[in-house]
């Protein structure tokens, strides 16, 4: 169905709220300068209307309770709702962060018994829980690299390498922090070419960042040979956690040589991811690194546990406080729920689900897949062939997808796989599930060499068809007061 | 344990064995050999023991429920009702991605489209993306994407000495890399941004920020003045606000701001020990502007029955396109935080927001009026939210005090600004109880 | 979408729980003769795949928060989340009812606030809080009776007077409390015909049953006559609460000459009616009735909050321990947040709408108001002259009325009126909501005129089509395991 | 207040106006003059204040996870799994009324079905309904149909004298008006129903009622026998069992039920203070009994495009259309409450019903053993949650002492069993701990 926007729902002196009166109900004068004059366009409904606006948007919307969630790199497994009680403690929403220690060692506990769960789960010494993100976790480590080697006297290391198949954000958040990005190509298996790395690497190297598997889904098994050539040049290795469910319980970045790792809880730890956020990107360092972590660090000394700003060389900090502290919790509750057997099992599961998906896709007219057929957690296709055989894109077979009620993987990434289409089921979905994935994938195949159009023309089924989105960037309408604005010069038509 | 979560661990060995594999460690073949090992963790545990243990370890948490609060400095108690909590954990917002499929995701879509249209009115500008980290990473994104706008040709950004010491340091290290220079105005002898000092300090600056109520609390009375300094020096104008004010105090664009930032979490969403977060980012609509934002924004458009659709727009500023290139590194956000303030608000409506600014403000005056009392306050002018209380001994003791009384002292911010001495903020809210108040200044009677 | 039976997304060997372990693992035996042999055919699945089943099936229903649910008779009023979020406190749900007195004086509190609350609402003495349901209450009202008149030496007074508006379960309640019925006829009017009354009552009158308004919503306003009638007879007034959200803060059922009233909370007190259950149905009882209430009572003697068994003739229990307490919690929060003024309001605008409803309706070709214009909370349609014109029933419109995504009112009910429609849109929809109703009824009006089939066929656009009612009767199936055997016999088609 | 749930408020006057009416008064012009009055009653609070008074009311009850608890005797602490709660808390199920349109209730539908089914496979009983108030009533509700398949002829229903007073007491309020006798049958030496006075007392009855364990929780062995001798007798064999045993213990339908009974809020629902519950109510498949069943009950059928769907059934039994007639009053049931124990019954299967059902056997064993260190038992045998537990004084004054140890002890039944003495019910679930028994005990070694 179609919801109006809720501007448009509004009726006037309709209210949805009540608040306490005041303590003392006195005049406050506010300077005439500062007193609001101008217009507060806000709707105006009441709090049935507005739970049945937002009942139905999210009628509107898929979840991962909403059937398979494929999106490649981005582990969209189930998020247990036993995290959501948990987190949803007054324990957790009703506590200050300027509390007296003593008065928050519940708090301090869980960020602390985190941080030994990720030591282990890692192979690094220390754990900052500071970032709010991936992207924030990977600006935190990339400033940790900079500091180090400012502080090691070597300046000149301003160069990052960044594989060519990495995720956006590395090359971003590495320029964010002032380094020159260097891309590594990728060998025709989709591993990394050792060889350009070699010619990469020099004095003025300051790390490479790395995920491992990579963006494929393809373990780097050269792996203890690139963290040779990096450490050699003087360089850190930097290790995105995106793709850690394929090695939970498996392997540990520390122990593949990793100096530096960033986390995503959202993703490997099952909080939910929002509709875009909260996340969480803890990072982790090997010892001789931990003093530059953010501050404040939690500390426990065996008694009580503490914020701890002591962090002599620290970066600062990457985010106001402490870092999204009721998605940790969430993340906790999954790891002690898991355990030791559950996090490898779930590796294990996530990695023959990708395989399985793989092994039963492969051979379909009209996708191939690049590089080596063994893939970890996620597996990448390329529907090249069947563009150029029927001009039906990547991109319109995800839009076909949707029309079987299944979400479409990513798509047109990594962007050395041209028509990509990057599945990652994850550990959480069923083998039922993967084959009505497979045969819909299949179907697409078929109808893309018999009847392209009904490809090209998808979505059919949706709540909207395809969505215009050159018009939406020729033509920015970007909030309703926009919209009123256009609207009256006869800029839209919608 | 998890086995429940797996739903293919009993049919592992079939699967297996179809795609024509003998075990998992086939799987994993292409790990160097020697290199799986045995993780030293605990085992599972049963959901029930996890949530025994879990509930008894935030419990020794002493929640803002328990003992009346004061703390403020930048996170807040404000109420959450109900219903803005239960929608928001539905699954079909909580547990979906970035909306990268808008045929399936219009929900989603159109409730971000919605608070991005709320917080425009609110700080009346026009755009305004889909949420940042919090408030203190969009000042320090303002700051270099103000350095952006002068092609970095300006590496100069101003910002008042009274702003709150995490807001300080996250400006630091996100600017670090850019090589900005920070410069900071100290406050006059009102508290006020200190107008002569500014004059300096704005010479070739990218950009000046200013709040509108400063980390004492006190509301800056000059803020369009301090814009129209920052302009006539050709520096962008960022103002910071939170949007609780905004009811009641004028907007930031019509005070002349070019980018506007606050905290969304002050609406809708509960204080979480300091996170989640998420910052508001507005601009003017100006094409200049907008190329040159952060972070993810969602468009109306439509779709190819001409019926009208949202999607995420103007992509080509952001990292999965642009790389090293792009406006800010930011992928994740908080769009659940942002989504939960846009329901409170339109809960509120625009007499709501302007009810609970008031209410603040007074319950603000009532323990200002009520601490002056037993402190010093240390600058005259009308406060929102924090209230600065300077005491004749060093508040460490006073603290204690409050503690063995039940109750959560303010936050001692001498420590930051020493000039100030013993002073701590106190802070109210709308949910701040007269009784609460009462029972504090008693206590601070005895002590203080 | 068609979502299976979760027998049939059932895989073996997978979970969807985890246990703690004993805490000894020693043997225990069972008798050989009382250990389990037979087959345990429960459904086997993952908790990620039980989520998105019931996430679908919940998707697959229409709630107070899809839209307006105008079921007459059911005061479908909008369930404010605070109610949920109160109720979900963990001083509600982890309390043991045989707890220590100290331990529970919260929950004792909010029961007795709660008959503080409903005491000066109803005009009533005394309430016992124990029912679980209308019905429940109604049996123990009626018991009330009973045994009253017995203690009074009465016993011969064994006819209960019922409306033949009335509820079904006013009969049905007062035959299993050992009465005999005698129905009252209405009149044209639609109010209770008074000399019908007359000369019903006698020696053996127990009492009268009757709710005001009545089910046609149609104040009795000869009520006082109605109470004086009876009572001079010997009998007793007994209220049906299920209408009193019409007359909620403005009028009270003691007031009326009532002297046992029941009430609905999750009618009129805002409380979730779960897909049929659980509600609340309290009892309150003028002074001289209070030594018969069930026990226990909730007691309170300035200090402390207790348990009073001390009920001299009590009819016993009707309902294991003290009633749906998680129920109560709820409408206690409703009655605290709206208070005297929003109880008054509630009603009057409760009484708007109906009215508001029925006046556009009027006149509309096919619909006729059988009795009275004015109307209180409810407005009862008889779609007779559409049937006798056109052959579409009540049923057709209520059917046809889903397809527009709006749920159907209560039809064929009351069963004076015939092809009744039963609207009660309650006080939480909005004018647009009502006219979108209204607007929807016009135009199946005009449909049964010009294109009759297009009603009969309705459902179109539901999940399913209309649902064939009479093969459920004729050949039950009413579980998975006899769906197997009459599948394997061959007997069932689908 | 309140004005934020009502929409129309603020369109009150022009809805009037539209509708031809003056004021709101003239909607109720046909009460009798006088008779509308202004209530004595509390103003309307704003939703924080009443969060701050519940909350705080509320945690002054001491729940079972701030103090270890004993407590059984019909109610038990079991573990509600997270996604029981969040699933049934969804609002299409938890805001829907009894399913009248199928069309657009297949939700509930199905779920209630499926409820059916499950509960038809733990009971050993095809047809089962989709509930009734809790396990009392349905006792009750089961006695009042084997009077009625008796045609009124037969009006004694037998049951144990070693049943909860809970249940005694609503089988007694409930069978009064149709002049039932009730008749109780002891319990022999073994505290297992005395099967020599049973055989009088089934003499002309119309039903026997047992429990698989009773009320004391001994395990009730010659259910099987008790069956026989009732159906010998022309009776109809009513069986009442715990779902949670039923994972290892027959199925009531296979050792001779002709009804069954029991309570479904054992399974994914918390104790709430004792309510909402949800009795189960399950019969042999044959017509005669289904035709006398109480209570609401979902049938699959086909749409008009003969695709597979739900519907409410068999109606006719039903208040609303046989009114004085009908086979019970029951209207609103307790479904949700249905649906909850359904999704933990499917989240167990059968492993986890049997894993649970044996971690019960084995805490309350264990709690048994430890008990008899400092209790004697009054019986030998298997004893499922709840123990007796006699002691050499008052329970009273031992009771007085577990709670200042903060421990919720047993339940004292010498009051309703006066010749068991200074007996209290101590019981075990999956929830009970080492260390809450072994607190216990040396509690008791103290003071016992």
């Amino acid at each position: 169905w179609d919801e109006p926007l809720i501007f448009e729902l509004s009726r006037e002196g309709r209210v949805g709220y009540t608040l306490p009166k005041p303590i003392e109900d006195v005049d406050v004068e506010i300077p005439e300068k500062l007193k609001r004059k101008s217009t507060l366009n806000l709707p105006e409904l009441s709090e049935p209307e507005i739970v049945k606006h937002y009942t139905r948007l999210s009628e509107m919307n898929y979840g991962v309770d909403s059937g398979i969630y494929p999106l490649g790199s981005c582990t969209m497994k189930y998020n247990p709702k036993i995290n959501e009680e948990i987190a949803g403690h007054p324990g957790v929403a009703y506590v200050h962060p300027y509390q007296d220690e003593r008065t928050v060692q519940g708090a301090l506990r869980i960020m602390w018994e985190l941080e030994q769960w990720l030591k282990e789960i890692t192979g690094m010494d220390r754990f900052t829980l500071q970032p709010a993100a991936g992207a924030n976790g990977e600006f935190t480590g990339v400033s940790i690299i900079r500091a180090y080697h400012l502080d090691n006297g070597e300046p000149q290391r301003d160069e990052m390498l960044v594989a060519d198949s990495a995720h956006g954000t590395n090359p971003a958040s590495a320029a964010m922090a002032g380094f020159k990005v260097i891309e590594i190509p990728s060998t025709e298996e989709g591993t990394m070419d050792l060889e350009a790395l070699e010619n990469a690497v020099g004095e003025r190297t300051a790390g490479l960042m790395l995920t491992n598997p990579n963006t494929l889904g393809i373990f780097e098994d050269e792996i203890l040979e690139i963290a040779k050539i990096v450490h050699k040049a003087g360089g850190l290795l930097y290790y995105d956690g995106a793709n850690l469910n394929a090695v939970l319980g498996k392997v540990r970045p520390g122990d593949m040589g990793f100096d530096v790792v960033h986390l995503n809880l959202h993703k490997t730890f099952s909080t939910p991811h929002g509709g875009g956020g909260p996340g969480s990107g803890p990072v982790g360092v090997k010892d001789f690194l931990k003093d530059y972590l953010p501050v404040p660090l939690v500390g426990y000394d065996g008694e009580r546990y503490y914020l701890d700003y002591d962090v002599p060389k620290s970066i600062g900090k990457v985010k106001e406080l402490y870092g999204n502290f009721a998605v940790m919790v969430r993340a906790l509750v999954y790891l002690k729920v898991m355990g030791r057997d559950g996090l490898k099992n779930a590796s294990e599961i996530a990695v023959l689900n990708a395989n399985y998906l793989t092994r039963k896709l492969l051979g379909t007219k009209g996708y191939e897949l690049p590089g080596k057929t063994l893939r970890k957690h996620e597996t990448v296709f390329s529907a090249e062939p069947m563009k150029k055989e029927t001009g039906v894109t990547a991109m319109d077979v995800a839009k076909r997808l949707l029309d079987f009620g299944l979400h479409a993987p990513t798509v047109y990434f990594p962007l050395i796989v041209h028509e990509a289409l990057m599945i990652e089921p994850t550990e959480t979905v069923s083998r039922e599930e993967i084959d009505a994935y497979v045969e819909a994938l299949k179907r697409i195949s078929e109808e893309a060499y018999t009847n392209p159009e009904v490809v090209k023309g998808a979505p059919h089924n949706t709540a909207v068809r395809r969505v215009d989105d050159v018009l939406a960037a020729k033509k920015p309408v970007l909030s309703w007061r926009m919209y009123l604005e256009l609207k009256e010069k006869g800029e839209v038509d919608y | 344990m998890g086995k429940h979560y797996l739903p293919n661990l009993a049919q592992r060995d079939e699967m297996l064995k179809e795609i024509g594999f003998s075990s998992i460690d086939e799987l994993f073949s292409d790990v160097p050999e020697g290199m799986v090992k045995e993780f030293n963790l605990p085992e599972g545990k049963s959901e029930y023991e996890v949530f025994l243990e879990l509930n008894e370890v935030l419990s020794k948490n002493k929640t803002v429920l328990e003992m009346p609060s004061f703390l403020g400095a930048g996170t807040y108690f404000h109420y959450v009702p109900a219903h803005v909590k239960y929608l928001i954990e539905r699954s079909e917002f909580l547990t979906a991605y970035t909306p990268y499929q808008p045929e399936i995701s219009q929900g989603m879509l159109q409730a971000l489209f919605e608070y991005q249209s709320m917080m425009a009115e609110l700080y009346g500008l026009p755009v305004v993306n889909s949420s940042m980290y919090d408030w203190g990473t969009a000042i320090a994104e303002a700051a270099l994407m103000t350095v952006r706008l002068h092609r970095g040709k300006r590496k100069r950004f101003v910002i008042p000495k009274a702003i709150s010491p995490e807001k300080r340091a996250v400006i630091e290290t996100y600017t670090r890399g850019a090589n900005l220079e920070i410069v900071e105005v100290p406050w006059d002898e009102n508290g006020q941004l200190d107008i002569e000092n500014l004059k300096e300090a704005v010479e070739n600056a990218a950009g000046v920020y200013v709040e509108m109520a400063n980390f004492f609390g006190l509301v800056e009375e000059n803020v369009k003045e301090i814009g129209e300094i920052a302009k006539e020096a050709g520096a962008y104008f960022v103002v910071g606000a939170d949007p609780t004010m905004l009811g009641i105090f004028e907007a930031p664009g019509e005070l002349g701001a070019d980018i506007a930032v606050g905290e969304a979490s002050y609406l809708g969403n509960p204080m979480n020990f300091g996170g989640p977060r998420a910052g508001v980012f507005a601009v003017r609509d100006d094409k200049k502007l907008i190329r040159q934002m952060p972070g993810r924004i969602i468009g109306m458009t439509k779709d190819a029955d001409g019926k009208r659709a949202f999607v995420m727009t103007l992509q080509t500023r952001e990292q999965h396109i642009r790389r090293a290139k792009a406006t800010s590194n930011i992928c994740s956000n908080e769009a659940l935080v942002a989504v939960a303030s846009a329901i409170h608000l339109a809960s509120l409506g625009p007499k709501g927001l302007k009810e609970l600014g008031e209410v603040i403000l007074k319950n603000t005056a009532y323990l200002k009026r009520r601490l002056s009392e037993v402190a010093e306050i240390p600058f005259e002018g009308l406060y929102f939210k924090d209230v600065p209380a300077r005491f004749g001994r060093p508040y460490g003791e006073i603290h204690e005090v409050l503690l063995a009384r039940g109750i959560h002292g303010g936050y001692y911010i001498g420590e930051h600004f020493p000039e100030l001495g013993e002073t701590a903020l106190f802070s109210a809210t709308e949910t701040t109880r007269k009784e609460w108040v009462d029972a504090l200044i008693e206590a601070l009677k005895e002590v203080a």
